[in-house]
């Protein structure tokens, strides 16, 4: 079932439509504005399914931008649309899609609804742009659309100073890397008089000056993704952000992280092994950097979260530790590039993007739900909701079950696959990547002891359950996490086995574009 | 020939922007340094696309010669425009934070972490 | 802010129609001389911001609300986007440019080489920049609106 | 405090290196490398696009999409100074 060749730039093309229709669709009612924008975020996420399956069945789609075939310089801008850009495109889309139905209840009384769903729109068209696009001007440009737009959601509520605060820090630490990233376009533009990833991977004869473009862009992009060093910014704004914010968030800082994998693997694709001093090859001297900072940053991120007292910004350091799990699975697969246990840990990183996208947004959607019953979110202030909060407290248990990476769960499928191989290259990853699992569920058991259990105080027994939307939201969350635990297979088999060939056979990804000249 | 000053004003430009960035305390001047490191990226895009006693790309009543690139031109004229908008929401930002703290110091504002 | 004195006004009242003529003029002539969208746009926002300073912010907002200037900001980019998946169906591809060469609107081809070239050329290049520039002109002035009149509240609730 | 002024000008110096080296080792000013693509645009935009002014041929039809980015980021920024700068209800 061939599908016409625009639907690609559709997917960009309708938010966008949306987000610019929005504020005169406001001007008639709230209701008929809340059911546009599902409607247009339900028909983007069909496209994406549809484009999906197209992919995945005939291998990389390419689209120009305003003409018919490839002339040879090429000038035109080119969407490039290959396994792993479509499986971040998936994720992407069941995120915001989960989020805008959640919002509905959960943004009633707030004022100014009309720019929150026009900005949800554009970042929704910002990250699909930055993870269709096949041209680096474009990516940077789609970058900064989706750092505006979450710097501004971020700061939604105006009246709390730590939101106003956090955005502003926010935008500080983006715009920053927005500019490197820029600084290392024009370098590489300067020498190759090139602007297309493909092509630009194609000429790259790894000088001095293209070093100082990777190192640029992977700290660029490695910042905003929410690695240690640089990821102060993350456990303020995810703590003090709308939690249906923080849904859309988890998946941009993930658009980020698909940015510095198609940077390693397909611009320097072939870069990677050429030989550096004392004969380490290039990409042994990446993935080792990328490790050590994944290890870091799970130390760390676990560590935080089991001092922290707020709930959102507990989960927050909990997901910085999930990123930490991430980029160890990709930093492994990278050191070990050509051999079976690398291929398993490229599997396993890129598998843990979706599942642990899944957990932190369900895990952030109750915090949000409990926030919206009892306008509290420090932790020693809350007790005893489970009494009221009955399908709260079921889905706060998947949730951390999930994301601790307990059996039944998506969690441990590809955690499985991260430890397996890890260990092969170093057994000290794997037994720091373990330990660090098993205190993180030792942090949110004590948040649900603290929280959920305990004697019924008179402040919260009138606590009621959140209305259906919410529910209805945390659900599909929910069902996608135990389903996904339960059959894994299918998923790798038909989602992240061809995502991680798309990335390292990145030859394929030149020749679709190089090639046909 | 001027060999490679304009790339030496480049650096520049960036290095103070990042000064301003790094050691300031006052969140009016870590704006600014933010505009200034933009200035600096957009002045080495165009830069860039700049060949020998070349004129501007337009046929309009072109004295004739070689055209400097279109490109980097186009780019410019995009991260100027970006440059903008960040600029108009990092000031709008800049006065909230001011009405909630009262001051502009970013060692006082650092919330006391409970 | 509070409106400026009584010189300051009348002068930008003199000045305000020519610096908005000249900034339609760099908008029209996008596709032949330096200039376009963005530049004659921001040109004409310029202006604008000229008379709310003069004027004052409480002054200006009544004249003209903020919500009907965010309504053309609206129509621009929709213009924009619409233009562009015109090109979708009559051209060849998303944003192609369908008028150029065609006995259309701006359809004809200027002549090769430096040289004069009427209006009337450059396809959908025209159009896009009337779009861009009816969206920038909105979009720049509704931020200088929005912050002037926005501080000078701040400053009532202090008082 | 000590440690954060000497951690703040390691990165300052680190990154300094970076700006400082590009400038050097880039292609000597006025003579580009290679200008295959810049050359096509000039010597075509007249009968592909139509228009006299090379730059804006390349801004609305040769990199359209960038612009339609462009003009996004400027109605994203300014939907986020509106939001920033609306009445809550308890003002």
């Amino acid at each position: 079932m061939n599908i016409p060749d625009y639907t690609i730039a559709m997917v960009v093309a309708i938010p966008l439509l949306g987000a610019f229709l929005t504020p005169l669709v406001s001007k008639i009612n709230d209701k008929i504005r809340n059911i546009f924008v599902i409607l247009v975020l339900a028909l983007n996420a069909g496209l994406v399914f549809l484009l999906a399956s197209e992919i995945l069945t005939k291998g990389i789609k390419t689209y120009i931008f305003g003409a018919k075939d490839l002339t040879f310089p090429i000038v035109r801008i080119l969407f490039e649309v290959d396994a792993m850009s479509i499986f971040m495109a998936i994720i992407s889309s069941i995120l915001v899609l989960i989020a805008v139905i959640y919002s509905w209840a959960f943004m009633k009384e707030n004022t100014g609804l009309d720019k929150y769903y026009t900005l949800i729109l554009l970042l929704t068209a910002g990250m699909l742009g930055m993870v269709l696009t096949g041209d680096m001007f474009n990516f940077f440009v789609f970058l900064e659309i989706s750092s505006i737009a979450s710097c501004a959601l971020i700061a939604f509520w105006t009246d709390v100073g730590e939101s106003v605060e956090a955005g502003f820090k926010y935008i500080v630490i983006s715009s920053m890397g927005a500019l490197f990233v820029l600084f290392a376009v024009a370098l590489l533009y300067g020498q190759y008089n090139a602007l297309n990833i493909a092509l630009l991977s194609n000429l790259i004869q790894y000088t001095f000056l293209d070093k100082i473009a990777l190192v640029l862009l992977i700290i660029a992009l490695a910042m905003k993704a929410g690695i240690v060093p640089m990821h102060m910014w993350l456990p303020d704004s995810y703590g003090s952000a709308p939690s249906s914010v923080t849904v859309i968030l988890v998946s941009a800082t993930l658009a980020s992280l698909y940015g510095v994998l198609r940077v390693i693997f397909t611009l320097y694709g072939n870069a990677l092994s050429t030989l550096i001093r004392f004969d380490i090859s290039v990409n042994v001297l990446i993935g080792w950097f990328i490790v050590a900072l994944a290890v870091i940053s799970i130390i760390i991120g676990v560590t935080m979260a089991l001092i922290q007292s707020d709930f959102n910004r507990l989960i927050a350091y909990g997901a910085v530790a999930e990123i930490g799990y991430m980029f160890l699975g990709i930093g492994a697969g990278i050191v070990a590039l050509g051999t079976a246990y690398g291929k398993i840990a490229l599997n396993g990183g890129i598998f843990h993007i979706m599942n642990d996208a899944l957990d932190v947004a369900l895990l952030f959607l109750v915090a949000g739900s409990i926030y919206y019953a009892t306008r509290e979110t420090s932790l020693d202030k809350l007790c005893g909701l489970a009494r009221n909060m009955k399908y709260t407290t079921v889905f706060f248990i998947i949730g951390l079950l999930a994301i601790a990476g307990m059996p039944p769960l998506n969690g441990f499928a590809s955690k499985i696959l991260i430890y397996e191989s890890t260990f092969q290259i170093n057994p000290i990853l794997a037994i720091v990547a373990i330990l660090c699992s098993i205190l993180l569920l030792a942090v949110f058991v004590k948040v649900f002891f603290s929280a959920f259990m305990g004697p019924k105080i008179s402040k919260y027994s009138d606590v009621k359950e959140v209305p259906k939307s919410m529910l209805i939201s945390m659900g599909i969350i929910a069902s996608i996490i135990v389903f996904i635990g339960l059959f894994p297979d299918i998923i790798i088999s038909n989602i992240v086995e061809p995502a991680s060939n798309a990335l390292i056979g990145y030859s394929e990804y030149v020749s679709q574009v190089v090639g046909g000249l | 020939m001027i060999y490679n000053i304009p790339y030496i004003a480049v650096a520049a430009l960036i290095l103070l922007g990042l000064y301003a960035l790094i050691f300031k305390r006052n969140l009016i001047k870590m704006v600014i340094g933010i505009t200034l490191i933009e200035s600096g990226v957009n002045l080495f895009l165009i830069t860039l696309g700049y060949r020998k006693d070349s004129i501007a790309p337009i046929y309009t009543s072109s004295p004739g010669g070689t055209m400097a690139f279109p490109v980097p031109q186009a780019l410019t004229l995009t991260s100027i425009v970006i440059g903008v908008a960040v600029l108009a929401l990092m000031l709008s930002l800049v006065v909230h934070i001011y009405r909630h703290y009262a001051t502009l110091d970013v060692s006082k504002i650092r919330r006391l972490k409970e | 802010m509070s409106e400026m004195s009584k010189i300051v006004r009348t002068i930008s009242n003199i000045a305000f129609p020519f610096s908005m003529i000249y900034g339609l003029y760099v908008i029209a002539h996008g596709h032949l001389t330096p200039g376009g969208g963005f530049q004659g746009g921001a040109i004409v926002a310029s202006a604008c911001a000229m008379i709310l300073v003069a004027f004052g912010s409480k002054w200006t907002i009544t004249k003209i609300k903020e919500k009907r200037l965010s309504v053309f900001e609206s129509l621009g980019a929709i213009g924009f986007i619409v233009l562009a998946l015109l090109g979708l169906i009559f051209g060849v591809a998303f944003f192609s440019n369908f008028l150029a060469g065609s006995k259309y609107l701006f359809g004809t081809i200027p002549p090769m080489g430096s040289g004069l070239a009427n209006i009337d050329t450059g396809g959908v290049l025209p159009l896009m920049n009337f779009a861009v520039g009816l969206k920038v002109i909105a979009g720049l002035f509704v931020i200088v609106l929005v912050m002037a009149y926005a501080t000078t509240s701040f400053k009532e609730a202090k008082k | 405090m000590l440690n954060r002024n000497i951690a703040a000008v390691i990165v300052f110096t680190v990154v300094a290196v970076f700006f400082v080296f590009s400038a050097l080792l880039m292609h000597p000013f006025g003579i580009p490398e290679e200008s295959d693509m810049d050359d096509y645009i000039i010597d075509n935009t007249q009968e592909e696009t139509g228009a006299n002014n090379g730059v804006t041929s390349v801004v609305f039809d040769y990199r359209g999409f960038d612009t339609l980015g462009e003009a996004t980021v400027l109605f994203t920024a300014v939907a986020g100074v509106i939001m920033i700068f609306r009445r809550l209800k308890n003002e």
